[in-house]
């Protein structure tokens, strides 16, 4: 065995030990570098990004209206089934029938957040909320009904508005 | 080799041989007593040198068992997608390929836990996926698990 | 005649056995390796999968190919974006859609970008592994910032069923080229510690040299692809020999060794985080503008036939086999995942080692568990 | 001098644990079923016994330990004299080490220091 | 009374004094065993506590995190909520383990480390047993705790504990080898054994300064043994997580566990403030010979710190390491003893004696 070779590999070792005590030293000694946060404390300055993907949720707009007419493509869209519209009939001031959903049923457990629900929705009545605290003690409850209560259809805007 | 090649130098080699359509690759319909034949000679013959199975899949269409192997050559650079079928059902029966394709011994033992598909002189041919004591072959068309399938 | 490559595990009743895994801290999930052990030395690998099997396969059936998209994120979780342009690209090439060129680019930067992310990951595992801790911090940290681009993109951080056939679910957000740009600097700063701390540290390499050889015959039989085929010598890059996507319009090596140790593949993957963000230099000034996504139908019906669609995922070679029926439900999915070849070698590659050698040498294949039993 | 307080240092490991354990038998919870009294498999039902006769390439290393051990026990009067003696010890140490070197030096050859 | 931080000796002696002139001699000697027995037993927990504080902050600063931060001020009750949980968890016991032995085993490493904080010399005069022979017998004693680890690897009936226990037998008895022939080296600089005189040979001048290279290779060789001694940093292979899930105290839960965590910041402490002692001159201030300014400032720093400020250092270095280097694996362990340490320590000591001999070291 070559001695040189023998201390060789000893000081080799020992200089490739060092540069990597050398990073981590230099982590230690610059605590500034910290890139954890200090989670419940920054809920306030927590922002989520406009496109996150919290959960599905139906726009309501001031007057407790939304625009879901309840035709159901987002359920059939849904590859899991987290989505279920239960419609009701109601008979408007002219006197005619029509649908209107009854509760529109959003199991959070189940969805994988493929966003097709969203994607395909023809009159643009749900989206994406921000709630990303989603814990709960019972699996229940993230079975949400996302049309509020006591909400109605918004009138859709005439495609000829009125000439005054 | 080109496309044309294949097909005339796979016909040389085993009788009976099928070339059904396919938009993307050549595909060759083997009968299932010369597969392994075939592919032995397309492994070892230094023209084809197929010598890289990408994927082994069963199919099920209904009214037949299949297999599927996706070879490519590592040399050449050709690509084959070479297919098995059989109408029996109730004991599917194919060679195995594993000897010439070690990668093989793992996709076969898939299939046949999907499938039920036999590989003759398997070494090892147990459920992959599945639990041992799994009754049925799941991705077989004909499967029916009414507890924990939901249809739509 | 070509040499038959075999390794039939012979079992004995008196074997001494201890399992690795189901509920195990190195194997990355609920992954079982049976160890028959002799000693500290181990005779025989056996691994156990479908811990986590799922059945995707069986639900491909019942979905259309919108909402296949979804499920493939959940095979190999870290390239996420690969696996869903899989999918995509199939489809693409059936119904013969030209997708625009934007959507071409966007996807290779997302591509590489998922890359990098999910070699960072697969670093600071890699490290754990070998019982370096603070490697799993660091790694962490860069990729939390690849994260961060995309959840400003995509709303979600690591499955982001952001491909849809015909292009993307939305436009990349504005910000997006300044931050990925911003990224690329910082990275590229960071990559070399990456080197200080591990790389070239002499016990790092004691572990990993000669540890796990893979010839190239073993690694083509054994159908070893990604990174780890690469390092034996196994030229399977997808994205030299078939380009998709922007492939062909980028200048990138396909990097090869013939080594084909443990240390081969670690070094392979940190040479390619360097080609990544090449890759993604090259392309991130010039996306062209124009449409994120093609018109598709709202309801895709593929034509009768069989397709099949190669992508490079992090991990290696991911196929797409579809075959329809002209309906809007394929009749089988199949999925080649690269794991699941790359998990068959263990026991060719591990056998003979001591037991802290499987735990590099599985940590060195980089196994995604999910991947292997979709 | 004070070699009783040796007893009360042990006495001290003793009550420290002792007391801990029956401390802790008092308030933990207690509850039994078969898995968790299971020694942990990873999750796999438990089959061999662990107790199995172990590679002899720990106990070579054991060997050459109590060797070495035992002349690191007689080495260290050595060390606390080496001063007063001089030359003399020096050259005993010499004669000594390369007694020892040799023996380490024929391990090594032998392979006995290489893992089976 | 005298007291003064500077000398405990006036101070136990006024103890001592005033506990025999007020009781019958047996009284006065049991009464001081129970005062010297409750302040050891406080001081062990503190240190115990206060270095798995330490520890987790220290690695989180490296990894970028913060650390413990919720119980109390900076997390600093983090281990004291740890210890109650852990003092409230079930006791688990395993089928077909070796009961007797199974428990036992704590006992030992705890044991163990008691009995060499026994002889360790915390300041001038502040000191349980001062042996002649100290650093021998501290040398016998702090190896005493892998017969611990060895039973409780054995005695789980679990592979994991088996393969862990088996590894760190083989692993400590190597590296003994090594940390007893490097603390030979300062032996054979200070002609003596006992604690109290290496450090009163250092009061010109710590031996890592005095002995200059031939001390500096040896302090660094016992860091290395130490290290591998103590079942830590990259030579943890007898827990070896990603292999063995937790090596010998897999099957251990709740307070009995707690021992072999706690027996492990002992040992580290116990190791840390033997080399502060050996080589970087124990409680005695820094001192160059000549500089009789710079010398009486550094008298004005009280010996327990000088003592704690060195261990203190030690143990940071020990750190360093465990949270940098990957692990090692057997038998490149067992190789870098018996092939690299080893030699390499002989031909240290051959080299000690002969500067001693020639007179080549700073006097």
């Amino acid at each position: 065995m070559n001695i040189f070779k023998y201390f060789g590999e000893i000081f080799g070792a020992i200089k490739s030990l060092w540069a990597g005590m050398r990073v981590t030293g230099y982590y230690f000694i610059h605590p500034g570098q910290i890139v954890t946060q200090k989670y419940p404390e920054n809920r306030k300055t927590l922002k989520m990004t406009e496109r996150f993907k919290g959960e599905v949720i139906m726009m309501h707009d001031e007057n407790n209206q939304h625009a879901c007419t309840g035709c159901g493509i987002c359920e059939l869209n849904c590859p899991n089934g987290s989505i279920e519209i239960i419609t009701d009939k109601i008979t408007n001031e002219a006197g005619k029938s029509i649908k209107i959903i009854d509760k529109h049923i959003y199991h959070l457990s189940m969805c994988t957040f493929c966003e097709l629900c969203i994607k395909t929705c023809p009159s643009d009545a749900i989206g994406w909320g921000q709630e990303y605290e989603h814990a709960v003690f019972d699996r229940h409850k993230l079975t949400k009904v996302l049309n509020h209560p006591g909400s109605s259809l918004r009138k859709k805007p005439s495609k000829e508005p009125n000439q005054e | 080799m080109t496309n044309d090649q294949l097909k005339e130098k796979i016909s040389e080699w085993v009788s009976g041989i099928e070339f059904p359509e396919n938009k993307q690759y050549l595909e060759v319909l083997v009968p299932a007593n010369s597969l392994k034949k075939l592919a032995e000679l397309l492994h070892n013959t230094p023209e084809t040198d197929f010598d890289y199975l990408i994927s082994l899949s069963g199919v099920d269409y209904v009214s037949h068992l299949a297999v599927v192997y996706h070879l490519e050559s590592t040399s050449h650079k050709h690509f084959l997608v070479m297919k098995v079928k059989t109408e029996d059902r109730e004991n599917p029966n194919f060679d195995t390929v594993n000897e010439i394709w070690r990668t093989a011994e793992w996709y076969e033992r898939e299939v046949f836990d999907m499938f039920g598909i036999k590989f003759n002189n398997h070494p090892d041919l147990r459920r992959l996926l599945m639990d041992d004591d799994w009754v049925g072959f799941p991705l077989r068309k004909d499967y029916k698990d009414e507890i924990k399938m939901i249809e739509r | 005649m070509k040499e038959v490559i075999q390794d039939i595990i012979i079992r004995n009743s008196d074997d001494y056995i201890i399992n690795m895994g189901p509920q195990h801290p190195s194997t990355h999930g609920v992954l079982r390796l049976e160890l028959s052990l002799q000693g500290e030395k181990v005779k025989y690998v056996v691994p156990h999968i479908g811990y986590i099997h799922r059945g995707i396969e069986k639900m491909c059936e019942r979905d259309t190919y919108q909402q296949i998209i979804h499920l493939t994120d959940r095979f190999d979780y870290l390239s996420a974006h690969m696996n869903n342009e899989a999918v995509c690209l199939n489809v693409e090439n059936a119904l013969e859609v030209e997708v625009p060129e934007r959507v071409k680019y966007i996807r290779t930067i997302l591509d590489e970008l998922n890359r990098l992310a999910s070699h960072q990951l697969w670093w600071c595992a890699f490290g754990m592994d070998l019982g370096a801790l603070t490697t799993f911090f660091y790694g962490l940290r860069d990729r939390e910032v690849i994260l961060d681009i995309f959840e400003e993109s995509f709303g979600s951080r690591l499955l982001h069923s952001f491909n849809t056939p015909g292009g993307l679910m939305h436009d990349i957000h504005p910000n997006f080229q300044k931050r990925t740009k911003e990224f690329i600097k910082y990275f590229r700063k960071k990559l070399p510690e990456y080197d200080q701390l591990l790389s070239n540290n002499v016990i790092f390499q004691m572990r990993t040299k000669g540890i796990g050889y893979m010839s190239k015959e073993v690694a083509i039989s054994y159908g070893v692809t990604g990174p780890s085929g690469r390092a034996s010598g196994f030229s399977c890059d997808v994205r030299k020999n078939h380009p998709y996507s922007a492939y062909d319009k980028v200048d990138f090596k396909e990097i090869l060794d013939t080594t084909g140790d443990t240390f081969t593949r670690y070094k392979l993957r940190i040479a390619e985080m360097w080609e990544s963000m090449n890759i993604i230099e090259q392309l991130i000034d010039n996306i062209p503008e124009g449409d994120y996504t093609a018109k598709m139908k709202p309801i895709i019906k593929l034509p009768v036939g069989e397709y099949y669609q190669r992508v490079e995922t992090s991990r290696g070679e991911m196929g797409v086999f579809i075959i329809s029926d002209g309906n809007k439900f394929p009749v089988r999915v199949k999925f080649r995942t690269p794991n699941f070849a790359n998990l068959f070698v263990l026991n060719k590659i591990g056998s003979g080692n001591k037991i802290a050698d499987i735990v590099a040498i599985s940590g060195s294949l980089d196994l995604v568990i999910p991947d292997i039993d979709r | 001098m004070n070699s009783e307080y040796l007893v009360l240092f042990f006495l001290l490991g003793v009550v420290l644990v002792g007391g801990a354990i029956v401390f802790s038998m008092f308030v933990s919870p207690k509850s039994t079923n078969f898995a968790k009294s299971e020694p942990y498999e990873c999750g796999i039902p438990v089959k061999s016994n662990a107790w199995i006769q172990f590679n002899v390439g720990y106990y070579l290393f054991a060997i050459i330990y109590l060797v070495f051990d035992v002349e690191t026990v007689f080495i260290f009067p050595w060390g606390v004299v080496m001063r007063d003696m001089g030359m003399t010890a020096f050259i005993e140490i010499l004669i000594f080490f390369f007694i020892l070197v040799t023996g380490l030096l024929y391990a090594w050859k032998k392979g006995a220091l290489k893992w089976v | 009374m005298d007291f003064n931080i500077y000398d405990f000796t006036s101070f136990t002696k006024w103890v001592d004094n005033a506990l025999n002139s007020s009781m019958s001699p047996l009284l006065a000697i049991i009464i001081e065993l129970i005062i010297i027995g409750l302040v050891f037993l406080l001081f062990y927990a503190i240190v115990g506590l206060l270095l798995v504080y330490a520890e987790r902050k220290v690695c989180a600063v490296i990894q970028n995190r913060y650390g413990p931060n919720r119980v109390g001020p900076f997390g600093i009750f983090q281990t004291i909520a740890d210890l109650i949980k852990l003092l409230m968890k079930e006791l688990i016991n395993i089928k077909h383990a070796d009961n007797f032995l199974f428990n036992l085993a704590p006992f030992i490493v705890i044991i163990a480390s008691f009995m060499a904080i026994a002889a360790l010399p915390f300041a001038k005069g502040l000191q349980a047993i001062d042996f002649n022979i100290g650093i021998f017998y501290l040398f016998a004693v702090s190896s005493l705790g892998v017969i611990g680890i060895l039973l409780a690897g054995w005695s789980s009936n679990s592979k994991y504990s088996l393969i862990g226990a088996i590894r760190s037998g083989a692993q400590v008895i190597s590296y003994e080898l090594s940390v007893g022939l490097s603390l030979l080296a300062i032996v054979v600089f200070a002609g003596t054994m006992q604690l109290s005189g290496i450090i009163e040979s250092q009061a010109d001048g710590w031996w890592i300064i005095k002995g200059h290279f031939p001390a500096l290779v040896a302090f660094v060789i016992f860091l290395i043994a130490s290290t591998a001694e103590t079942n830590r940093g990259p030579f943890d292979l007898a827990e070896a997580e990603s292999e063995l899930t937790a090596g010998f105290h897999t099957e251990y839960s709740g307070i009995k566990f707690a021992f072999f965590f706690l027996a492990e910041y002992m040992n580290m402490f116990i190791v840390a403030s033997i080399a502060a002692t050996m080589f970087l001159g124990g409680w005695m201030p820094f001192h160059i010979a000549g500089w009789d300014g710079m010398n009486a400032i550094m008298d004005y720093v009280p010996p327990i710190v000088w003592f704690f400020g060195k261990t203190i250092f030690v143990i940071l270095m020990m750190m360093w390491f465990k949270w940098t280097f990957p692990r090692l694996r057997i038998d490149q362990l067992l190789n870098l003893e018996w092939k690299y340490l080893l030699p390499l320590n002989l031909m240290n000591i051959v080299l000690v004696a002969f500067i001693v001999l020639m007179g080549w070291y700073i006097k």
